[in-house]
């Protein structure tokens, strides 16, 4: 049918159109605020961050220490066991240089996130979190890293609590 | 109850913060542009007319909802009409009482199977009734930009 | 099975562009009159609308499925929206396939729509709440920062390198020139083009990329005894199938979509395919990003683990080639107006199987052809199969 | 098609303003765990496919349906979302099965309305961003004018709205899940606080946390499956027009329409005659009246004589929200429909406790999306 048809519908503006206005426009800010009930899972997993550790749950049926933590076993939907304080070291299961921010504003050294799948978790999972004290060109994955946690006064209860991931 | 555990205490329920931080920006859209542009620049209401379902739309819009007929034929409809219906509002956008009530109403425009949802003014709230006739009260041209606020808000033609 | 039969007998689209002028209404309109007009069938004719669209924070409207309705033929008709992130494209037609299936409905109109241009001051402030709110979105993290990994993970687990995943964009982006709706069409892209942009998330560059999008495609699906009767070409729905694996990505291996195999599966199996490679003519996977096209034509089992690069470079996936990929130009080359973008495969199938792509037209009077899309956080695989 | 699919398995939370006990994956799991241990169901085993109902800006995140699996035994499976009404959800899952694709279905529906901190904004959000959101009004001032409107154009009157809540808070007295159960008279309503003329305080559903998840399965396995499988005979969905220029203000022409697609499919003539009760949505208090004038029950403006009859409390030839409905149980924005639909469930399995009809055997469920929303849909079912 492409074929058949002369011309599509669609009107293209440039950016310059707004600016210049050239075009009507009405904008809008949605003030969407919110407070998330952290419950059982994430509320312990918060509270623990606070102290400095890092915990998970796991599965006696499916054989499985994960994180973060969840009140379900995903995988055979049995409640999880119960709770398991994981070391704050891992590996690098993989990453980005990221030279923008996550409004799109340029980076002249790049923030690293990447996946790291901590010890003791079984089958080995991570988290995303970001990389640090390192050279970027340095950074490969299977690479050994740690928790670079904040002094513990600073500590308010969130994943901001790790500083970043460090190689060990 | 399928949680081994739950929240017990309530200093140890956490609630985290967050919102959604974007800024919305809407073109007007195609007859949109040229609805707004007519009340911008010449205060005036238009419409647009479907042949198939005998309907004359206002606001203007580049279809028929019913038919799907593209609406290519505009015509300028009356600046008045009546109020279809109307709240007296004590609430705003933060939940707090507004005193005295805001009036709002959707005013049906002569001679169209549309209107427009605007707010009454010059008028007290206890005096507003079902089928009332009104007027748009437009901005001065210098204050105008192209909006649906260009239009102040309606009042009770004077007899 | 004793299934009711379903095909696809009309399609409609508008430009992709970067910034709309039209309302979203609008663009739903435009593309939905388009496709009732290339079936002959009015409004009137049309029991049942699927509207298919991503997130509300894009356009910029709560409850988006409720402000389009009109825009979308949906007055005073059953109507719903369906949601499965980037991979709603090509959920909308399998969500209209059971529409008509179910024996409730003989004609439904699917319509996607995506106007991302409303999003300020960039979409990544909509992408950065795709996130989790409480552990992942304080790290303020980029919607490139998961495809950046993912590709990572998928270029050392199999040891490939960039020149042969640039090679994606390349043939799209060529391919698109073709296209009178492309947004990025290029004839003469060249992978030193590619390879030479910009760095915005090692190992992803400016080129690998598909851009901010507005845009709107819709379809017309009829059972098969209004099809017969309304179209001389019905292009049949032959298998449909869908999959969302686990939220928690980060504890499942990036390097390979479990989920899309699963959709593949669920769809080669209603569609009696036993042996893809030999049975697909032509497919349209979801290439938001280069290399997201080859991890998905490994899902669709269509090459071996980590070989579809390979098969780029071969020049296999090409328009005249064994396979052609992406004929359309995908979304690397039409553009990416999210749910659009996947209905824009589907409607590229239903062009091609009746031999309508004009310029794009592959070679050889394909016959059957399969269309995927993915969404949520390497998550969702929407796969559908087309047949004549 | 009157008995091709069933509802074999419902469970639910309470219902509560607020629930800062659980995360609203955690909120949903306890309600999947009851149904499928009512279903007789291990969802990574039997369950076919999954349909989530839910909206980004309720929920603060964008493209939700990433969130929904796991907590329901999803993970791997065939998910889909439906920014709906939960019936919305019903009848994908319901069409997903007839299609003869999929055998077991879960649907669920949750809301997490304490956590949205900004809730008119979000509404608001809602409505067309150059028409009518400049005016920067509360959208309740939709719901004061639409009342309004159907008072004026009808022989209801605000004493009739004023019934309906205080028979609904009654009956939410004998539901052990509400959250607003109250005993009191239409002049405590009429003299409450005035939000949106002729809208008052006690006309308004309050919002409430909780989560509805039901199991749907073809007849082969259902019959399988319970000895009490409840059959959908028939449902529909319909949408009116959007903006606010156009829709129908005194008629509830959705539910009209999600009405007459229900009762063509159920082979329903006479709804009054042929449905025992029903659970129709009552967000608003008048909203009751225009649903059930809508759904057939009675003329067009006579809803509220039958009320003011008794002819819609739990002694009268129909029983409307026999649950307490949105003003008794809390209303539960996109789970309000499946709410609805598991009550309707209860009562024909003869499950209602205190609040349990004589003899039932079909009842009807509406749910609506809230304003600015002009859809509806609606179920039938049979024991």
């Amino acid at each position: 049918m492409t074929v058949k048809i002369k011309e599509f519908p669609g009107t293209g503006l440039r950016e310059s159109d707004f600016t210049e206005k050239r075009v009507l426009y009405t904008e809008w800010n949605p003030n969407a605020q919110y407070a998330w009930d952290a419950g059982v899972a994430i509320g312990r997993y918060l509270a623990e961050l606070k102290q400095g550790r890092l915990i998970g749950v796991h599965c006696n049926h499916c054989h499985r220490t994960v994180l973060p933590p969840r009140v379900f076993c995903e995988w055979c939907f049995r409640p999880m066991d119960g709770w398991v304080v994981l070391p704050d070291t891992g590996t690098v299961n993989t990453f980005s240089l990221s030279y923008v921010t996550w409004d799109m504003q340029d980076l002249k050294e790049p923030i690293i996130p990447a996946v790291i799948d901590i010890d003791d978790t079984h089958p080995r999972v991570g988290i995303m979190h970001l990389l640090g004290g390192v050279d970027p060109k340095a950074v490969e994955i299977g690479m050994k890293v740690q928790a670079v946690w904040k002094p513990a006064e600073e500590r308010t209860g969130s994943i901001l609590d790790i500083q970043y991931f460090k190689p060990v | 109850m399928a949680i081994l555990e739950k929240v017990g205490k309530l200093d140890h329920a956490i609630a985290w913060r967050g919102d959604i931080p974007i800024r919305s920006r809407y073109t007007m859209g195609v007859a949109g542009e040229r609805f707004f542009r007519e009340i911008k620049d010449h205060a005036r209401i238009m419409g647009t007319y479907c042949e198939a379902c005998d309907m004359v739309y206002v606001p203007a819009t580049m279809f028929c909802e019913r038919c799907f007929a593209q609406l290519d034929e505009w015509l300028e409809v009356p600046n008045f009409g009546t109020v279809f219906t109307y709240t007296l509002l004590s609430r705003d956008l933060d939940d707090q009482t507004i005193d005295p009530p805001a009036i709002l109403a959707y005013v049906k425009l002569d001679g169209t199977d549309g209107g427009l949802v605007h707010y009454l003014g010059e008028v007290d709230p206890e005096d507003v009734f079902i089928d009332m006739e009104v007027e748009a009260v437009f901005k001065d041209a210098a204050e105008r930009e192209g909006s649906i606020l260009d239009i102040k808000y309606f009042r009770p033609v004077a007899d | 099975m004793g299934m009711r039969k379903v095909a696809v007998v009309g399609a409609g689209m508008t430009k992709f562009v970067r910034r709309a002028l039209e309302t979203p209404k609008e663009l739903s309109y435009e593309a939905s009159k388009m496709a009732l007009d290339s079936c002959e069938l009015t409004l009137d004719d049309v029991e049942c609308v699927v509207h298919g669209t991503a997130p509300d924070a894009f356009d910029g409207v709560h409850m988006k499925g409720e402000y389009l309705a009109d825009g979308s033929g949906g007055w005073r008709k059953p109507y719903t929206r369906c949601y499965v992130g980037g991979g709603t494209g090509v959920f909308a037609p399998i969500h209209g396939w059971y529409h008509v299936a179910s024996g409730l409905f003989d004609i439904c109109l699917v319509v996607c729509e995506e106007k991302m241009s409303s999003c300020q001051p960039h979409p990544q402030g909509a992408f950065l709440t795709i996130f989790d709110h409480t552990l992942e979105r304080p790290l303020g993290p980029n919607l490139l920062w998961i495809f950046a990994m993912e590709m990572n993970r998928y270029m050392t687990v199999h040891g490939l390198n960039k020149r042969d995943i640039a090679l994606v964009s390349v043939k799209n982006k060529r391919n698109a020139a073709d296209h009178p709706c492309s947004l990025l069409g290029d004839a003469n892209i060249t992978v030193d083009d590619v390879l030479n942009s910009e760095v915005l998330a090692w190992p992803v560059q400016r080129l690998d990329v598909s851009p901010v999008t507005d845009g709107a495609v819709a379809l017309v699906l009829a059972a098969e005894h209004v099809a017969r009767r309304i179209c001389d070409k019905p292009v049949w729905i032959e298998g449909v199938g869908w999959n969302l694996d686990t939220t928690y990505w980060t504890n499942r291996d990036l390097y390979y979509p479990r989920y899309v195999e699963n959709a593949a599966r669920m769809a080669y199996d209603m569609a009696g395919i036993t042996e893809p490679r030999k049975q697909i003519n032509i497919a349209e996977p979801y290439d938001p990003f280069n290399y997201k096209e080859l991890h998905h034509l490994e899902g669709l089992m269509l090459f071996d683990r980590g070989k579809a690069p390979e098969a780029t470079a071969l020049g296999i996936t090409q328009r005249n080639g064994d396979l052609p990929v992406c004929p359309s130009g995908g979304l690397l080359g039409v553009g990416n107006p999210i749910a659009a973008a996947g209905l824009m495969k589907v409607a590229e199938l239903f062009w091609q199987l009746r031999g309508e792509a004009g310029a794009r037209q592959v070679p050889g009077q394909p016959k059957r052809g399969v269309a995927q899309a993915w969404g949520d956080l390497m998550q969702v695989g929407t796969v559908i199969v087309l047949g004549v | 098609m009157s008995k091709n699919v069933a509802i074999v398995g419902i469970g639910f939370t309470s219902y509560r303003p607020l629930t800062p006990e659980v995360s609203y994956k955690e909120l949903v799991f306890e309600a999947a765990v009851k149904a499928y241990e009512d279903a007789g169901l291990d969802p990574r085993r039997d369950v076919d496919s999954f349909v989530s109902v839910a909206e980004d800006f309720m929920e603060g995140t964008s493209i939700f349906d990433e969130y929904t699996p796991d907590q329901l035994g999803g993970m791997l499976k065939p998910n889909v979302t439906i920014p709906g009404d939960g019936i919305h959800g019903l009848a994908t899952a319901y069409m997903q099965i007839a299609s003869g694709i999929v055998d077991v279905v879960t649907v669920e529906a949750h809301s997490k309305a304490s956590n949205v901190l900004t809730l008119p904004y979000i509404t608001a959000y809602a409505m067309d961003p150059v028409l009518n959101r400049p005016l920067r009004a509360n959208p309740l001032f939709i719901a004061g004018m639409e009342m309004n409107r159907y008072l004026w154009a009808t022989a209801a009157s605000r004493e009739h709205c004023a019934m309906v809540v205080a028979k609904n808070k009654r009956n939410a007295l004998y539901n052990p899940a509400a959250a607003f159960g109250a005993k009191i008279e239409p002049e405590d309503v009429l003299c409450s606080e005035m939000i949106a003329y002729p809208l008052t305080q006690c006309d308004i559903s309050a919002h409430v946390d909780g989560a509805v998840v039901l199991v749907l399965a073809s007849a082969d396995v259902a019959e399988d499956l319970t000895d009490e499988p409840i059959w959908i005979r028939g449902i529909g969905w319909c949408t009116d027009a959007p903006s606010l220029e156009t829709r129908g203000w005194g008629r509830a022409i959705y539910a009209e329409g999600a009405g007459k697609m229900a009762y063509r499919i159920a082979g329903i003539r006479s709804p009054m005659d042929e449905i025992d009760f029903a659970e129709i949505d009552d967000t608003y208090s008048y909203k009751e009246l225009q649903h059930l004038e809508a759904l057939g029950f009675c003329q067009f403006g006579e809803a509220g004589l039958l009320t003011a009859e008794g002819v819609t409390d739990v002694s009268g030839d129909l029983p409307v929200n026999v649950s307490g409905g949105s003003l008794g149980c809390g209303l539960l924005p996109d789970a309000a429909g499946l709410r609805a639909v598991a009550e309707v469930v209860l009562q024909l399995r003869g499950e209602a406790g205190t609040r349990q009809l004589p003899d039932v055997e079909t009842g009807l469920a509406f749910g609506w999306r809230g304003v600015p929303s002009t859809s509806g849909a609606a179920v039938v079912l049979s024991n």
